[in-house]
């Protein structure tokens, strides 16, 4: 802390001075680091960042206005494009956003199978977390390749059970399109319960490393009001202390049947966002195990719904899940024909990011690298 | 039985040492060819000892480029086993001729040049990275041999060359006209700089300890034994100990390979001095970067590892050049492992462990060869000798640890669980 | 409400700093021994080492897995047993838009029930499998078959009828589960329909009797009317479409 | 969970009596109703909501932008849809339209939500403005600036109001409703006979090749 607040002392851009003196770089689009093709204009005193201002859009394919031109189940496929590390999520929070316009209901077996499936795409994208953070942090590798030698297991299980690897369009208007495959339920046991080994030998690699310890800890940092004002939910939310999940919250589909707790820390800083989804991965776990033992015989799907044929009366609904980046809503707007009129998406990485320039301020360039890991963005979901 | 016996006796006494003895002579092949040609042409003295000079950089040139291939197989290969992959296994049998794939794209890759960048600089940096570690290279002495320059102030010559890196580096990332190569380039002079300090203090014991900057009789030094098997290693002292693992450690940063890989960052500045070059000109650095990493760690195992000489007594037979490469592989391997494991540090956190932890520590090793030096030779001495050495090193350790360091210590996180 | 815990007896993570002033480095080593773990038993551990060699060697196919669609024919002949009537269902509701049918008419211009032009663009298509889904002749269906890779970007992903039909046992090779619940329902419906068919022809016939008899009647009458709605329907238009 | 609308508005129009909300009925299943507040009060009603002590809204989740168009020319649209009615439609009355913007409150402190609330723009052309609530909700900074570029909105009072995701120097509004797609994409040959035939006008040379694959048949 100290550091930082001795570097802000000093005259930067905003008090106008030295400002011939900076060094102008853009950080991106291509960049190894951005995770996609984002940029950042960074101006730097030495290697401090004194100004940093993000550009998005490099992907932007107006996701919006395609989705208003087609049938409400003809953007189910487009929002695994979203955050395609977590399709499934993705699919979850449409469905549940057109099941509130349409007042849909769904049958119990489909809810368990969207909380197996939500949940095992949340440990999925919270282990390929650890491994792009490391990568960022300048590891070469070795933690993304075991958590790509987890993921891939999971791509097994998703492919079995969806079709598709990772561009799933499972989730349908009322249920899910098809019904566990015989075995599969055995299989998901199987894994989840070898979890935990994997989750151990990782935090072994990581979470006490030295130097990961000194290039996390204090970065990053910002009071959990200012998070709240700037709409920053899921891990980062509760690494700051704030205990708010969407799953406690609203306990939308049947999370109010299962036993699990809610991480949140203290500081807030780049160690504890990583912390908290160790955490959460493990909560996740327990719910899965729940899940797996308790699931229901009966409807994939409720019988009543034609999605491809859906239609709502005029209105409009917003419907949110805890996605594993944060809140993901989808506010639909209907005015009684086949394609909805206004179909507009709440990407939690586009909003978490507001605060990036304040987190970077007076930091060195190799820490906007580590914040902008430990948001955890996928530009498919910002710039949409 | 008898004539099993007889076999064996023979195999020992005559055959093996004879293969071992030829061995240990073949570097000096291409040395002996020449000096026979010269003989018989009765070619004149000075012309002898000039092709004399230059068949021995030709041996040393092509046994490193060789090493070069090879290692930047072993190091893609190792890491991908440490990721549980299989690496390059496509071209020729286990992925041999990668390298010669390598190459070949490396050659026929378009020559890109910013227009921003000063020309004739930009030119001429690649090829200055690789003069000074090949210079470096030599003057280490490989095997009992061989060695290529004996110098009588090996090792000054060896800091002095190494230091000429610096400068290419920072010239490369100047005349790209670029601001990630910039960066770069600031990062390396600053952290090359630095890190030549506890690199240098480090190996003043060792010269306390054998009276002399001749890297061949620093080996030899360590070539004897304690107690007729223990070899004589530096790194087998107190003060060598921690001498050799700041040596180690600076060794690593000298060589910008990870978790001190900041110049060429690739996470943050893309690839530091390198971003602007490609084609040859970027082979050229990638080879003048693994060249001075053998260079550097050849120095690490001549100062602190016994250089060519065996680890035990009756290890000897085996041709000298043979341990020394081993040693390397040792070396280089271990820096790999730690590859595959850590994550790089900051700027700052880097700047900080070098002046507030490795250039103590090594400082401290100064008086403490001065110590073992008094206490002389034998078992009694020996034993007094880490009796006093040891708290004069540990003490101050953790007083440097403790105090000065504190503000390193990681916090204990406190993680709550709510409903 | 709100628990407290350390982070020891909660889960396995390691209070961090701790261990440091036990050992400085205690962590770095812990990852070095990790990853050496990885190093020696990728040598002799499948699950360490998960590279599949692909040219040779194949990771299996699960039987769900979808990639482009494909069309499908009964019997031998590709051309007389396409199911598909060139309803246009799975071309307005395809996502990306990548089907394209053209109906297939007669010098009259009547429809024959068939395409004409069925085209689908491998490079535009995105593989969701909603054409599968939303047709009701049990005609389209997701091919698993990936290795695609073609020369031209344009002309070579464009499918059309020639590289989209194949033929029901191929359907029963790749998805044996789907394929027979299909043949059994096609089956049932076929023999309802031949049910109603037969009925209908009979109420047919009854009505053209009818007609002719009014029609005598009327020409008897000499008040002569045409009746354009009493021309019956083709029995395939109504047929079909249910 | 669910938070009564009418209750809120009531308190809204009791504390803050120079502010003139209107309550609006949703008559979709989801039963969010949402409360029309008038463009100049809104940043006065964020604050109250945000930090009077019975509400405690501290959380703007969503904030998305609506394109209303013109009334005659959504006649039309519903007239090409259904053809069963009769052309009575066209004469109507030609009401300006409205840029809408529709903002998710949740409080994070009470755990409730969500609280949906409106601002309408006077028309879509020059008065297209409405205060923006960056001051109030530093979420809004960034899904302003999206619905500013998407659908031209104006928000008045925001920090740092540019294009976000479409380029700079980009003049239309791609999510406005009478939006028209440019037809000077990068050609590519593709069975859909309009895309094709508005790529055929834009690059007449190059046409042939997806007739030809037709041909071939």
């Amino acid at each position: 802390m100290s550091r930082k607040e001795n570097i802000l002392s000093k005259p930067t851009l905003e008090t106008g001075a030295d400002e011939d003196q900076l060094l102008r770089v853009s950080l991106g689009p291509q960049h190894p680091s951005t995770h996609g093709v984002f940029r950042m204009n960074v101006a730097l005193d030495g290697e401090t960042v004194v100004s940093l201002k993000p550009v998005f859009g490099y992907l932007h394919r107006n996701h919006e206005k395609i989705a208003e031109n087609i049938p409400y189940l003809g953007s189910m496929p487009y929002t695994d494009r979203l955050d395609y590390l977590c399709p499934l999520t993705n699919n979850h929070a449409y469905a549940l956003a057109v099941e509130k316009l349409g007042g849909i209901e769904v049958p119990e077996r489909a809810e368990y199978i969207r909380i197996i499936t939500s949940e095992l795409t949340r440990v999925m994208n919270h282990t390929v977390f650890m491994g792009f953070f490391l990568g960022d942090l300048g590891a070469w590798g070795s933690a993304l390749m075991y958590a790509f030698r987890e993921r891939e297991k999971l791509f097994d299980l998703f492919e079995e059970l969806t079709g598709a690897r990772m561009m799933t369009n499972y989730m349908r208007f009322g249920g899910c399109r098809n019904d566990l495959p015989a075995g599969w339920i055995k299989k998901a046991r199987t894994f989840v319960d070898g979890y935990d080994a994997f989750l151990d030998e990782m935090e072994s690699l990581i979470v006490g490393n030295e130097i990961l310890l000194a290039r996390t800890q204090n970065i990053g940092q910002i009071s959990k009001e200012r998070m709240i004002n700037a709409g920053i939910t899921g891990p980062m939310l509760r690494a700051a202390g704030v205990p708010y999940d969407i799953r406690k919250v609203d306990a939308y589909g049947i999370y109010d049947r299962f036993d699990f707790k809610i991480p949140y820390g203290e500081n807030g800083d780049c160690y504890d966002r990583m912390m908290i989804r160790f955490l959460e991965m493990r909560e996740s776990l327990k719910i899965l195990k729940q899940a797996i033992a308790d699931i229901p015989e009966g409807d994939f799907v409720n019988p009543k719904v034609k999605s491809a044929k859906f239609k709502a009366k005029p209105g409009e609904a917003y419907g949110r899940i805890e996605g594993p980046k944060g809140e993901l809503g989808f506010h639909l707007i209907s005015d009684g024909g086949v394609n909805p009129y206004r179909y507009h998406v709440r990407p939690p990485s586009f909003v978490n990011l507001t605060l990036i320039e304040d987190m970077c301020l007076g930091l060195d360039l190799a820490d906007v690298v580590v914040i902008l890991g430990s948001v955890d963005i996928v530009l498919g979901e910002v710039d949409r | 039985m008898n004539f099993l016996a007889n076999q064996v006796d023979l195999s020992n006494a005559v055959d093996a040492p004879a293969i071992w003895t030829t061995l240990e002579a073949l570097p000096q092949l291409p040395n002996r060819l020449v000096e026979w040609v010269g003989f018989q042409m009765n070619a004149p003295a000075w012309l002898a000892t000039l092709l004399g000079m230059l068949v021995s950089a030709a041996v040393v040139v092509g046994v490193f480029l060789t090493c070069f291939a090879l290692v930047s197989l072993v190091e893609r290969k190792t890491l991908a086993r440490i990721q549980n992959r299989y690496g390059p296994n496509r071209v020729g049998p286990w992925g041999l001729f990668q390298p010669v794939a390598d190459g070949i794209k490396m050659l026929t890759k378009e020559d890109i040049v910013p227009d921003k960048a000063e020309k004739l600089l930009h030119l001429i940096a690649p090829i200055m990275i690789v003069i000074p570690a090949v210079l470096a290279l030599g003057v280490l002495p490989y095997g009992k041999e061989w060695v290529p320059v004996n110098l009588e102030l090996g090792l000054l010559f060896f800091f002095a060359v190494g230091a000429m890196t610096e400068l290419s580096v920072f010239i490369a990332g100047w005349a790209s006209g670029s601001k990630f190569p910039m960066l770069g380039s600031l990062r390396a002079i600053s952290q090359m700089v630095s890190y030549e300090l506890p690199l240098l203090i480090s190996a003043i014991g060792v010269i306390m300890m054998t009276g002399s900057m001749s890297l061949p009789s620093i080996v030899e030094h360590q070539s004897q034994y304690n107690f007729g098997f223990i070899s004589n290693w530096n790194i087998f002292t107190p003060w060598g100990l921690v001498g050799g693992i700041v040596f180690f450690i600076a060794c690593i940063a000298e060589a910008n390979r990870c978790p001190f890989d900041l110049p060429e960052g690739e996470s943050e500045i893309v690839a530091g001095h390198m971003t602007e070059y490609s084609g040859f000109k970027y082979a050229l650095f990638f080879m003048g970067e693994y060249l001075g990493l053998f260079a550097i760690s050849g120095l690490f195992i001549t100062l602190f590892l016994g250089g060519w000489s065996a680890p035990f007594a009756g290890l000897e037979f085996v041709p000298s050049w043979l341990w020394f490469f081993g040693k390397l592989v040792c070396v280089i391997m271990t820096m790999l492992w730690i590859r595959g494991t850590w994550m790089r540090v900051r700027m700052d956190q880097l700047m900080r462990f070098c002046w507030l932890f490795l250039i103590p520590l090594s400082l401290l090793t100064i008086p403490a060869a001065g110590i073992w030096r008094f206490c002389g030779d034998g078992f009694l001495a020996g034993l007094l000798g880490w009796g006093v050495t040891i708290p004069f090193l540990i003490i101050p350790y953790i007083i440097i640890t403790v105090i000065l360091n504190r503000r390193l210590a990681p916090a204990t996180r406190q993680y709550h669980f709510a409903e | 409400m709100e628990s407290s815990a350390n982070t020891e007896n909660a889960t396995a993570s390691k209070p961090p700093a701790e261990q440091k002033w036990i050992l400085p480095g205690w962590g770095l080593y812990q990852g070095l021994v990790v990853t050496a773990k990885n190093f020696i038993q990728s040598y002799y551990k499948k699950d360490r080492l998960t590279t599949v060699q692909y040219p040779e060697e194949r990771a299996p196919i699960s039987p769900n897995f979808r990639n482009f669609p494909f069309l499908v024919h009964d019997g031998d002949d590709a051309d007389a047993g396409l199911r598909c009537t060139a309803c246009s269902i799975c071309e307005k509701s395809c996502p990306p838009q990548c089907i394209y049918i053209v109906l297939d008419r007669d010098e009259n211009g009547k429809s024959k029930k068939r395409p004409k032009v069925f085209e689908i663009d491998l490079s535009v298509c995105m593989n969701c499998g909603i054409c599968a889904e939303v047709c009701p002749f049990d005609s389209i269906y997701m091919d698993n078959e990936f290795e695609l890779s073609k020369d031209d970007r344009f002309g070579d992903m464009l499918y059309g009828l020639d590289r989209l039909v194949k033929s029901t046992d191929y359907h029963a090779k790749i998805r044996p589960e789907q394929a027979a619940a299909v043949a059994a329902s096609r089956k049932a419906a076929a023999e309802k329909k031949e049910a109603a068919a037969k009925a209908k022809a009979e109420r047919l016939k009854k009505k053209a009797e009818e007609a002719k008899l009014k029609k005598e009647q009327e020409e008897k009458g000499g008040d002569a009317q045409d009746d354009a709605d009493g021309t019956p329907t083709p029995p395939s238009e109504k047929g079909d479409t249910k | 969970m669910s938070i009564i609308v009418e209750e809120i508005v009531c308190q809204l129009s009791k504390d803050l009596p120079n502010v003139e909300v209107m309550y609006l009925e949703n008559p979709s299943p989801s039963e969010q109703h949402s409360i029309l507040v008038e463009s100049d009060d809104l940043v006065e009603v964020m604050t109250y909501l945000r930090d009077s002590s019975g509400l405690e809204f501290d959380y703007l989740s969503n904030l998305s932008g609506v394109d209303w168009p013109n009334a005659d020319v959504a006649q039309k649209v519903a007239i090409e849809k259904s053809e069963a009615e009769s052309e009575e439609g066209t004469e109507s009355q030609s009401t300006d339209g409205f840029l809408e913007v529709v903002y998710h409150l949740y409080s994070m402190a009470r755990k409730e939500g969500p609280l949906v609330l409106r601002a309408r723009t006077q028309d879509r052309g020059e008065n297209n403005s409405i205060a923006s609530v960056t001051p109030v909700y530093r979420s809004a900074e960034f899904q302003e600036r999206e619905a500013f570029d998407l659908f031209g909105i104006d928000f008045t009072g925001h920090p740092d109001l540019r294009r976000i995701l479409m380029w700079d120097e980009y003049e239309d509004f791609p999510m406005r409703k009478d939006y028209v797609n440019p037809d000077d994409y990068e050609y590519e040959p593709t069975p859909h006979a309009d895309t094709l035939k508005r790529a055929e006008v834009h690059y007449p040379q190059e046409e042939p090749e997806p007739v030809e694959s037709k041909d071939k048949r």
